[in-house]
C-alpha cells in the first residue's frame, strides 16, 4: 500500500496543482517541489525497510483489477528496482527544482513533470504485464509534452521522433505480451498477466523464445538506446528542456535496461544466451561508436547524449555478462549514469540559461569567471570518464570484469572505450572551461545560484559516496542478482559458471585455461 | 597497539589539506594556504617515519601487516578491501613520496607565491600526494589503480595549471589520454589476474603466482605484458613516452614532484610490486629490458639536442626511467628501486634548480638565452652541479652506485646488448647534462639585457640544498661489493624473494597433468649458476666512470673550449635534424593515430550517424509520409467528396458480400 | 385495392423526390419534399401505421419543413446554387457510383426479400394505433424515449448557440 | 397484394435518389433535404417490415428516426446559418473547412 501511495503521490500532486490558479506561479512551483521532495524522502523509507537477504518481491500489493482477463494490480519491489525507484524520485525532485526558471505554462509544466514521475515509478514496480504496459505507455505522454511544448526550436520534430520511435518498439512488445498471454493459457490453462507467475511457469521452446526475445529486445533496445536505434536520443536531448533531459537520461533510458533484467533474461534464458554475441556486439559497437561520435559534437548536449549511448553500452554489456560482477556493475552503472549524466545535463542547462547557446565554440575560459560551476563540471566530467574514486569507475570496472570472465574479446574492445571517454570529455572540458576568454559575453557570466547549487550538491555527494563506499548500494542488488543468475543458467558459460565456486575452483579452471593456452 | 593502524593517516593528511585549500583557499589567504598545504605532507612524513621504525622491529619470516579500512567492492566472490600494505617496498616509496613531496611543497611556496590561484595549485598538489600514497600503499591492484588514475588526473590538472595557455591545456589532455592508453592495458591486466587467481590482493596473488601460472605460459606473458604496457604509459617509456616532454608546460615544482620524482616512477614500482608475476614470464622480461634499454638510449639522444632547460631534463627523466626498467627486465628489482630513489633525489634537485633559474630569469627557459649564470645563482649552481655529477654517475655521488648496479646486473643477468645500451646511454647522459650545465651557468652570458637574474629566496634554496645533500649521499643505501652493506637489498629481500625452483617445478607438474612434458631444468640451472663477481663489478665501475668522464670531457670540449663547433657540425645534417625534431614521433602519432581517429569520427558522425542510421529512420518516416500524403488527398474538405467515398465504400462492401453469396 | 393505391403513390413520391434533387430553386425543392412526405404518409396509412402517418405529416411535413422554408427565406438565397452541377472530375465517378448503387440495391433486395413475405401478416385491428405504439414506447422503449428527449433538448440548445454566436 | 419486396424497392429507390442529391447538389440546404429523403426511405422499409412481421419495433424506430431528424435539421440548419454569416454562401464547393 505504501508503495502504491508513493507511486501515485506525484499524480495526486499534479491533480492538486490543477486547483491552483495559474497566476500563482510561486505557489505552483513550491507545491510541485514539496510533493516531489516529500515523495523522495518517503521513498527512502523503502530503502530502510528493504530486506537485502531475499530476492522476493517486497512491499507487494496484489488487487484484482480486470478479473475476467486475469489482470490484477500487482506491484512490488526487489533489488533490481529499488534503487532505480529511489533514484527516480530523487531526480524528479531535482529536476523540478532545476526548472524553476521555466517561463511559459508553469502550471502545466509542473503537472506534466509530476505525472511523468508517477508513470516512471509505475514502470519500475509493476508486476503485471498489463499494468506494466499501461505505465510504460503512460510516461510517454508527459515526456512527449515536455519536449514538444517546452523544448527548443526543433522540438516538434524531436518530440514526434521520440514518441513514434518508442511507440513502435513497445507495440511489438505488446504483441509479444499478448502472444505470451494466450500461450500461457494454452499450456498452463490460466489467463493471467502476472509477471512473476508467468516467469516461473512459462515453458517456451527455442524458436518461440527467439521471436519473443526479439520483440522485447526491440522495445527495450530502443529505449536504452542500443546502437542502431539511438538516433532519437540526441535529438530528444538537444530539444528537451533541461529537466526533460535530466529525466530522459536519468530514468527513461534505465527503463530499457530494467526491461532486459526483468523480462528478457528470466523469460527467455535460452534465447538470451543464444543472442549474447549479437547483443554484446551491438553494445560494444555502441560504446566505441558513441564515444567517437561524441568526440566530434559541437553541441554540449549532443555530446552528453552520445556519451549516454556509450555508457549505456557498458550497462548492456554487464547485463549480458550473465555473472555476478557484470550484473552488479550494470545495475550500479544504471544508477551512476543517472547521476552523472543527469548532473551534466543540469550543468549544461545552467550555462544555456545564461548564454542561450550550447555550442562548445561559443565558450572557453569559463574557469576563471565561474569557478564553482567549473568545479562541479569537473567532478561530473571525471565521473563520466570513469575515474577511480568516482561512481563511474566502480560500475565500469565491474561490468568489464564480468564480461572479461565470460567473453574476453568483448571486454577488451569495450575497455578501449575508457580511453575514448577521456578523449571526448576532457577535450570538451578544455574547450569550454580552459583557454583564454575569446567571447566577451563570457566575461559577464554569473556563478551558480544557491538554488542551482542545491540541485548539484546531492549528486556530487553521490558521486563520491558510490565511488568510495558503494556497499550500501550494491548490497541491495546481491540477492536479486543471484536469483536472476539461477534463472538464466547459461549453458555455454565459460567463466560464469564458477560464480558459486570457491576461489580454489577458479584457480583450477584458470590453470586449465592456462594449459590450453600454454606455449609449451 | 600496532603502529600499522596509523597507516591510514598517511594519505589522509594531504587529502584534508587538499579539501581545505580547495574549498576555502581563496578566503583564508595565501599564508594560511601554505601552512595547510605543507602541514599535510610533513605530517604524513612523520607518520611514515613512525611506520618505518616500527617495521625495523618486524619479526622476520612473518607476513607484513596490512590495514583494511572497509570492504570497498563486493560482488559475488569478488571482495575488494580498501586496504593498505605496509611492507619494506611500500615504505621506501612512502618515504620518497612524503619526503621529496614535503620538500617540493615548501619550495613551491616561494616559486608560486605570485600566482593568483595559489590555493588551487596547492589543492591539486596535495591531492596528488594523496593519490600517489594510495598508489604505493594499496594492498590490492584496485586501490593501486585509484591512485594510478588519481595521479594521472592530478597531473592533468597541474600540467594544465596555466589553463589560459593552449599549449598547457593540450599537454594536459595529451598526458591524460596517453596515460589512459596505459591504464587500459593495466585494467586488462587486472582482469586477467582476477580471472587466473580469483583475487586481486597483492599478497595472495604473489603467493599464488609461482604455483598458479605456468612458467613462460601464454597467460603469464599476456598478463605481465598488459601490466607492463600500463607501466609504459605512466612511466613514459617507448612507445607512450611522448606526453612527458610536453608535460613540462606545468609549473616547475610540479615537474620535479610528478614528472621526475614520484608519479612517473609508479610504473617501476608496479612492476617491482608484481615481480612474482614477471618472474614467471621471461618473454615479458626480455621485452621490458629491451624497451627500458632502448628508451634510455633513445631519450638520451633527444636530450642532446633540446634547447629548453626543462625539456632536456624531461628527456633525461625518460632516459633514467628506462634504466630502471632495464633493471627490472633483468630481474634486478632492488637496483631498479635503488635507482628510483636516487633519481628522485637528484632529478628533483635538478628540476627545482632549473625552476630557481627560471624564476630568477622571469620565466625564460631557453638555454641559448642563458650562460654565465653561476655568479648570479651561487647556491642554485652548486646544487645543480652536484646533482648533475650524480646523474652522470661519478664516484661517490648517489647516481654512481645505482647506475652501476644496474649496468652490472644488465651484464651479469642479461647480456652484452643490454649492457651496451646502458653504457652508451650513460655516456650520452653525462654529455648532455654537462652541456646543460655549461650552457646555462658557464661561458659568455646571452641573457637579455632587460632581465636581471637574481638568486631565489631561502624558502627555495633550502630545499635545493637538502636535495643536493641527498643526491650526494644517497648512495650509502646501496654500497655494493659486500652484500651485508647493501642496506636496500637487505631491506627489500623479504618482499622480492622468489623461489624459482618451486615455481618451475609447479609448472612442470601442471603441464604434465595435461600431457605436456617439459623440463625447465636448464632454466633453473642457468639461474642458479649466476655468481657474484666482485672483480668484474669493480672493473665495470671503473670503466663506466671513465665513460662518464669522457662524456663530460666531450661536453666541455664542445661547449667551453670551442663553443662555435656544435653549430658548424650539425648544420644541415639530416641526422641532427631528425634528432632535434624528436625523431618526428609526435608527428608520426599525429598522422597515424590522432588524425585518422578524428577524421574517422567526423565521418562516422556526419555520414554514418546523421545520414546512415538516422537517414534510415527518417527514410521510413518519409515513405510513410508519402503514403499519407496520397491518402490525405481524399480529405478534400468537401462534404460531397466524403459522401461519395462513403457510398463507394458501401457499394464495394455490397459487391463483396454478393460475391460471397 | 392496395395495389391501386400503392403504385400511384409510390410513383408520385419518387417523381417528387427527383424534383427535390433537380429543382434549381431551393423553395421549389422544399415544396416537392413536402409533397413527397405527404405521399409517404399515404404509404404509411396503407401499411396500417396510422400513428406514424400522422406524425409524418405533423412533424416532418409540418415542423421540419417549416424550418427549412424559414431558413431558406431567411438566407434569401437567389442564384447561389445554379442547378446541380458538380465538380468536373467527379461527374463520371458520381454517375457510375449511382448506377452501380441502384443495381446493387435491387440485386440485394431481390435476393433477401423474394422468398418470404409475399403478403402482409395478419395483424390485430389496433395495429399501428397511437395506443399500441404508445404502450410499447412507454414500456419496452422508455429508456430510448427519454434519451431521445435529451437529444432533442441538446439539439435545441445547440441550435440556439450555433445560430446566435458568431463563429470565428 | 403488394409483396414486401416492392416496398423495399420503393424504399431503396427513394434512398438512392437521396444519395444522388447529396452527391450532386451544392446548396447545403438542398443537401439537407436529400438527407431527409434518405431518412424517410429508411422509415418506409422499417414500417413495411413491421407490417409484414406483425410487430411494433420498427415503428418505434421510425419514431426515433424522426426525433433524430428533427434534432439534426435544427442543428444542421443552425450551422448553415452560422456558415452563411461567416462565408456569405451555402455553396458546399466553397466550404472546405474540414480539410486536414
Amino acid at each position: 500500500m505504501f508503495l502504491t501511495f508513493l507511486t501515485f503521490l506525484p499524480l495526486i500532486g499534479a491533480l492538486a496543482l490543477a486547483f491552483i490558479p495559474k497566476e500563482e506561479e510561486g505557489a505552483i512551483k513550491q507545491t510541485a517541489l514539496a510533493v516531489a521532495v516529500a515523495d523522495f524522502l518517503l521513498s527512502l523509507q523503502l530503502y530502510a525497510d528493504f530486506d537485502t537477504s531475499t530476492a522476493e518481491m517486497q512491499f507487494t500489493m496484489d488487487v484484482p483489477w480486470i478479473t475476467d482477463w486475469g489482470i490484477s494490480y500487482h506491484v512490488g519491489i526487489d533489488g533490481i528496482s529499488l534503487l532505480l525507484y529511489i533514484m527516480t524520485t530523487m531526480l524528479t525532485a531535482i529536476s523540478i527544482l532545476a526548472s524553476f526558471g521555466i517561463k511559459k505554462h508553469v502550471k502545466e509544466y509542473m503537472m506534466a513533470m509530476l505525472a511523468l514521475s508517477t508513470g516512471m515509478l509505475g514502470v519500475f514496480i509493476s508486476l503485471d504485464f498489463f499494468l506494466f504496459y499501461v505505465f510504460w505507455e503512460f510516461q510517454l505522454v508527459p515526456m512527449y509534452l515536455i519536449i514538444g511544448v517546452w523544448g527548443g526550436p526543433r522540438r516538434i520534430y524531436a518530440a514526434v521522433k521520440f514518441f513514434i520511435y518508442t511507440a513502435v518498439g513497445s507495440l511489438l512488445m505488446l504483441v509479444a505480451i499478448i502472444w505470451i498471454y494466450f500461450h500461457f493459457h494454452e499450456t498452463v490453462g490460466v489467463f493471467t498477466t502476472d509477471i512473476m507467475l508467468i516467469t516461473q511457469q512459462i515453458n517456451l521452446d527455442m524458436i518461440e523464445q527467439k521471436w519473443l526475445f526479439c520483440a522485447f529486445f526491440l522495445a527495450f533496445a530502443i529505449k536504452v538506446p542500443m546502437f542502431p536505434f539511438h538516433t532519437w536520443l540526441p535529438d530528444a536531448h538537444v530539444e528537451a528542456p533541461t529537466a526533460g533531459s535530466v529525466i530522459l537520461a536519468g530514468v527513461l533510458l534505465k527503463m530499457g535496461t530494467y526491461g532486459f533484467l526483468r523480462f528478457n533474461l528470466p523469460l527467455f534464458p535460452l534465447a538470451s544466451v543464444e543472442f549474447l554475441p549479437y547483443v554484446c556486439g551491438l553494445a560494444v559497437i555502441g560504446i566505441i561508436y558513441g564515444a567517437l561520435v561524441a568526440m566530434m559534437q559541437e553541441d554540449l548536449k549532443k555530446l552528453v547524449a552520445y556519451s549516454s549511448v556509450s555508457h549505456l553500452g557498458f550497462v548492456m554489456l554487464g547485463i549480458f555478462a550473465f555473472n555476478h560482477y557484470g550484473l552488479q556493475g550494470a545495475l550500479l552503472q544504471n544508477i551512476n549514469h543517472g547521476i552523472t549524466s543527469g548532473a551534466l545535463f543540469l550543468l549544461v542547462g545552467m550555462i544555456y540559461d545564461r548564454r542561450h547557446t550550447r555550442l562548445i565554440a561559443d565558450f572557453g575560459g569559463l574557469a576563471k569567471v565561474i569557478p564553482v560551476f567549473t568545479v562541479c563540471f569537473m567532478i561530473m566530467t571525471l565521473s563520466s570518464v570513469g575515474l577511480p574514486g568516482t561512481n563511474g569507475f566502480i560500475g565500469e570496472f565491474l561490468v568489464l570484469l564480468g564480461m572479461f570472465q565470460n567473453e574476453m574479446s568483448y571486454a577488451i574492445v569495450a575497455t578501449s572505450g575508457v580511453i575514448l571517454a577521456a578523449c571526448y570529455m576532457l577535450w570538451m572540458f578544455q574547450r569550454v572551461m580552459f583557454l583564454e576568454i575569446t567571447n566577451p559575453e563570457n566575461e559577464k557570466l554569473t556563478d551558480m545560484t544557491p538554488r542551482e547549487l542545491c540541485t548539484m550538491v546531492p549528486l556530487i555527494l553521490f558521486v563520491f559516496w558510490i565511488g568510495f563506499y558503494p556497499k550500501p548500494f550494491t548490497k541491495t542488488f546481491d540477492a536479486s542478482i543471484e536469483h536472476l543468475i539461477t534463472q538464466v543458467q547459461p549453458e555455454d558459460a565459460h567463466g560464469s559458471q564458477d560464480h558459486h565456486a570457491s576461489t580454489e575452483t577458479t584457480i583450477k579452471m584458470a590453470q586449465a585455461t592456462a594449459v590450453q593456452n600454454g606455449t609449451h | 597497539m600496532s603502529f600499522v593502524s596509523l597507516a591510514f593517516l598517511v594519505p589522509l593528511f594531504p587529502l584534508i589539506g587538499s579539501i581545505i585549500n580547495g574549498f576555502f583557499g581563496l578566503k583564508i589567504g595565501k599564508d594560511r594556504v601554505s601552512w595547510v598545504a605543507c602541514a599535510g605532507p610533513v605530517m604524513s612524513f612523520a607518520v611514515t617515519l613512525i611506520l618505518l621504525f616500527s617495521t625495523f622491529f618486524h619479526p622476520e619470516g612473518t607476513p607484513y601487516p596490512e590495514q583494511s579500512l572497509f570492504t570497498w567492492i563486493a560482488a559475488g566472490d569478488l571482495v575488494i578491501d580498501f586496504g593498505f600494505q605496509i611492507d619494506p617496498l611500500s615504505l621506501v616509496m612512502m618515504m620518497v613520496v612524503t619526503g621529496v613531496g614535503s620538500i617540493i611543497h615548501i619550495y613551491s611556496i616561494g616559486y608560486m607565491y605570485e600566482e593568483y590561484s595559489y590555493y588551487r595549485y596547492f589543492a591539486y598538489l596535495n591531492l596528488f600526494l594523496f593519490s600517489m600514497l594510495l598508489l604505493v600503499m594499496g594492498n590490492n591492484l584496485l586501490v593501486m589503480f585509484i591512485g594510478w588514475e588519481g595521479v594521472g588526473v592530478c597531473s592533468y590538472f597541474l600540467i594544465g595549471y596555466y589553463f589560459e595557455k593552449k599549449s598547457a591545456c593540450d599537454a594536459g589532455v595529451k598526458a591524460f589520454v596517453v596515460n589512459r592508453v596505459g591504464d587500459f592495458a593495466f585494467l586488462l591486466g587486472i582482469f586477467g589476474i582476477f580471472k587466473m587467481f580469483g583475487t586481486i590482493d597483492f599478497t595472495e596473488v604473489m603467493t599464488a603466482a609461482p604455483t598458479t601460472l605456468i612458467y613462460d605460459g601464454e597467460a603469464a606473458t599476456l598478463i605481465t605484458l598488459a601490466l607492463f604496457i600500463g607501466a609504459t604509459g605512466k612511466s613514459a617509456q617507448i612507445p607512450l613516452y611522448t606526453w612527458l616532454p610536453d608535460a613540462m608546460e606545468g609549473p616547475t615544482p610540479v615537474s620535479a614532484l610528478i614528472h621526475a620524482a614520484t608519479m612517473v616512477t609508479a610504473g617501476v614500482y608496479m612492476v617491482v610490486r608484481c615481480s612474482a608475476l614477471f618472474n614467471m614470464a621471461p618473454l615479458t622480461m626480455m621485452i621490458i629490458a629491451l624497451v627500458g634499454g632502448g628508451t634510455a638510449l633513445f631519450a638520451a639522444t633527444i636530450g642532446c639536442t633540446q634547447w629548453d632547460i626543462k625539456r632536456v631534463l624531461a628527456y633525461s627523466t625518460v632516459s633514467q626511467i628506462g634504466y630502471m626498467f632495464l633493471a627490472c627486465g633483468v630481474g634486478a628489482y632492488t637496483a631498479a628501486i635503488f635507482h628510483l630513489v636516487t633519481h628522485a633525489f637528484f632529478k628533483a634537485c635538478l628540476f627545482l634548480g632549473s625552476g630557481s633559474v627560471i624564476h630568477g630569469m622571469h620565466h625564460e627557459q631557453d638555454i641559448r638565452k642563458m650562460g654565465g649564470l653561476k655568479d648570479h645563482f651561487p647556491i642554485t649552481y652548486v646544487t645543480f652541479l652536484v646533482s648533475t655529477i650524480a646523474i652522470a654517475g661519478i664516484f661517490p655521488f648517489s647516481g654512481f652506485f645505482s647506475k652501476d648496479e644496474i649496468l652490472y646486473h644488465a651484464l651479469m643477468d642479461g647480456n652484452v646488448i643490454y649492457w651496451g645500451m646502458g653504457i652508451s646511454g650513460a655516456f650520452i647522459t653525462a654529455f648532455y647534462m654537462f652541456r646543460l650545465v655549461f650552457l646555462t651557468f658557464h661561458g659568455p652570458s646571452h641573457v637579455d639585457p632587460h632581465v636581471h637574474p637574481h638568486e631565489s629566496p631561502k624558502v627555495m634554496t633550502l630545499p635545493l640544498i637538502i636535495l643536493a645533500f641527498l643526491a650526494l649521499t644517497g648512495g650509502i643505501l646501496g654500497i655494493p661489493l659486500i652484500h651485508g652493506w647493501h642496506v636496500l637489498h637487505n631491506w627489500l629481500e623479504p618482499v622480492l624473494a622468489f623461489d624459482l625452483e618451486t615455481a618451475l617445478h609447479a609448472s612442470e607438474v601442471m603441464l604434465a597433468e595435461h600431457g605436456h612434458h617439459t623440463s625447465f631444468a636448464e632454466v633453473l640451472h642457468e639461474a642458479q649458476n649466476k655468481s657474484h663477481n666482485i672483480w668484474l663489478e669493480i672493473t665495470l665501475m671503473i670503466f663506466s666512470v671513465g665513460v662518464a668522464l669522457a662524456g663530460i670531457a666531450t661536453a666541455w670540449f664542445f661547449y667551453i673550449k670551442k663553443p662555435e663547433l656544435p653549430g658548424k657540425l650539425t648544420k644541415g645534417q639530416w641526422g641532427f635534424d631528425l634528432v632535434e625534431n624528436k625523431y618526428y614521433v609526435d608527428e608520426f602519432y599525429d598522422e597515424t593515430i590522432v588524425k585518422p581517429v578524428v577524421k574517422g569520427s567526423d565521418l562516422l558522425w556526419r555520414q554514418a550517424d546523421a545520414r546512415g542510421v538516422d537517414g534510415v529512420v527518417n527514410g521510413v518516416a518519409w515513405v510513410i509520409k508519402l503514403f499519407s500524403r496520397a491518402a490525405s488527398s481524399f480529405q478534400s474538405g468537401f462534404v460531397r467528396n466524403y459522401a461519395l467515398i462513403m457510398v463507394m465504400g458501401f457499394i464495394f462492401l455490397m459487391i463483396v458480400s454478393q460475391i460471397e453469396i | 385495392m392496395e395495389l391501386l393505391i400503392f403504385y400511384p403513390l409510390a410513383l408520385v413520391s419518387v417523381i417528387l423526390a427527383f424534383l427535390v434533387v433537380f429543382n434549381k430553386n431551393a423553395i421549389g425543392s422544399a415544396v416537392c419534399l413536402i409533397g413527397m412526405m405527404l405521399g409517404l404518409a399515404g404509404v404509411f396509412v396503407l401499411m396500417q401505421a396510422h400513428f406514424l402517418a400522422i406524425l409524418q405529416v405533423i412533424v416532418y411535413a409540418g415542423a421540419i419543413m417549416v424550418l427549412f422554408m424559414f431558413v431558406i427565406m431567411l438566407l434569401n438565397l437567389k442564384d447561389d446554387d445554379k442547378g446541380w452541377k458538380m465538380r468536373e472530375r467527379n461527374v463520371w465517378l458520381t454517375s457510375g457510383t449511382g448506377v452501380l448503387m441502384i443495381g446493387v440495391l435491387y440485386k440485394f433486395m431481390d435476393t433477401t426479400a423474394e422468398a418470404e413475405f409475399n403478403s402482409p401478416a395478419t395483424v390485430p385491428d389496433n395495429f399501428g394505433t397511437a395506443e399500441l405504439v404508445g404502450t410499447s414506447l412507454f414500456t419496452d422503449f422508455v429508456l430510448p424515449f427519454e434519451v431521445a428527449s435529451i437529444l432533442l433538448l441538446a439539439a435545441m440548445v445547440g441550435a440556439v448557440v450555433l445560430a446566435k454566436s458568431k463563429v470565428d | 397484394m403488394v409483396p414486401l419486396s416492392h416496398y423495399l424497392i420503393f424504399s431503396a429507390t427513394l434512398f438512392s435518389i437521396g444519395v444522388l442529391g447529396v452527391l450532386i447538389r451544392r446548396n447545403a440546404i438542398v443537401v439537407f433535404m436529400c438527407v431527409e429523403i434518405m431518412l424517410n426511405a429508411v422509415n418506409v422499409s422499417l414500417i413495411a417490415f413491421d407490417r409484414y412481421m406483425n410487430q411494433h419495433d420498427g415503428q418505434i424506430f421510425s419514431f426515433m428516426v424522426m426525433c433524430v431528424a428533427a434534432a439534426e435539421v435544427s442543428v444542421g440548419l443552425a450551422i448553415v446559418i452560422a456558415l452563411f454569416r461567416n462565408k456569405a454562401t451555402v455553396n458546399l464547393d466553397e466550404i472546405n473547412l474540414m480539410k486536414w
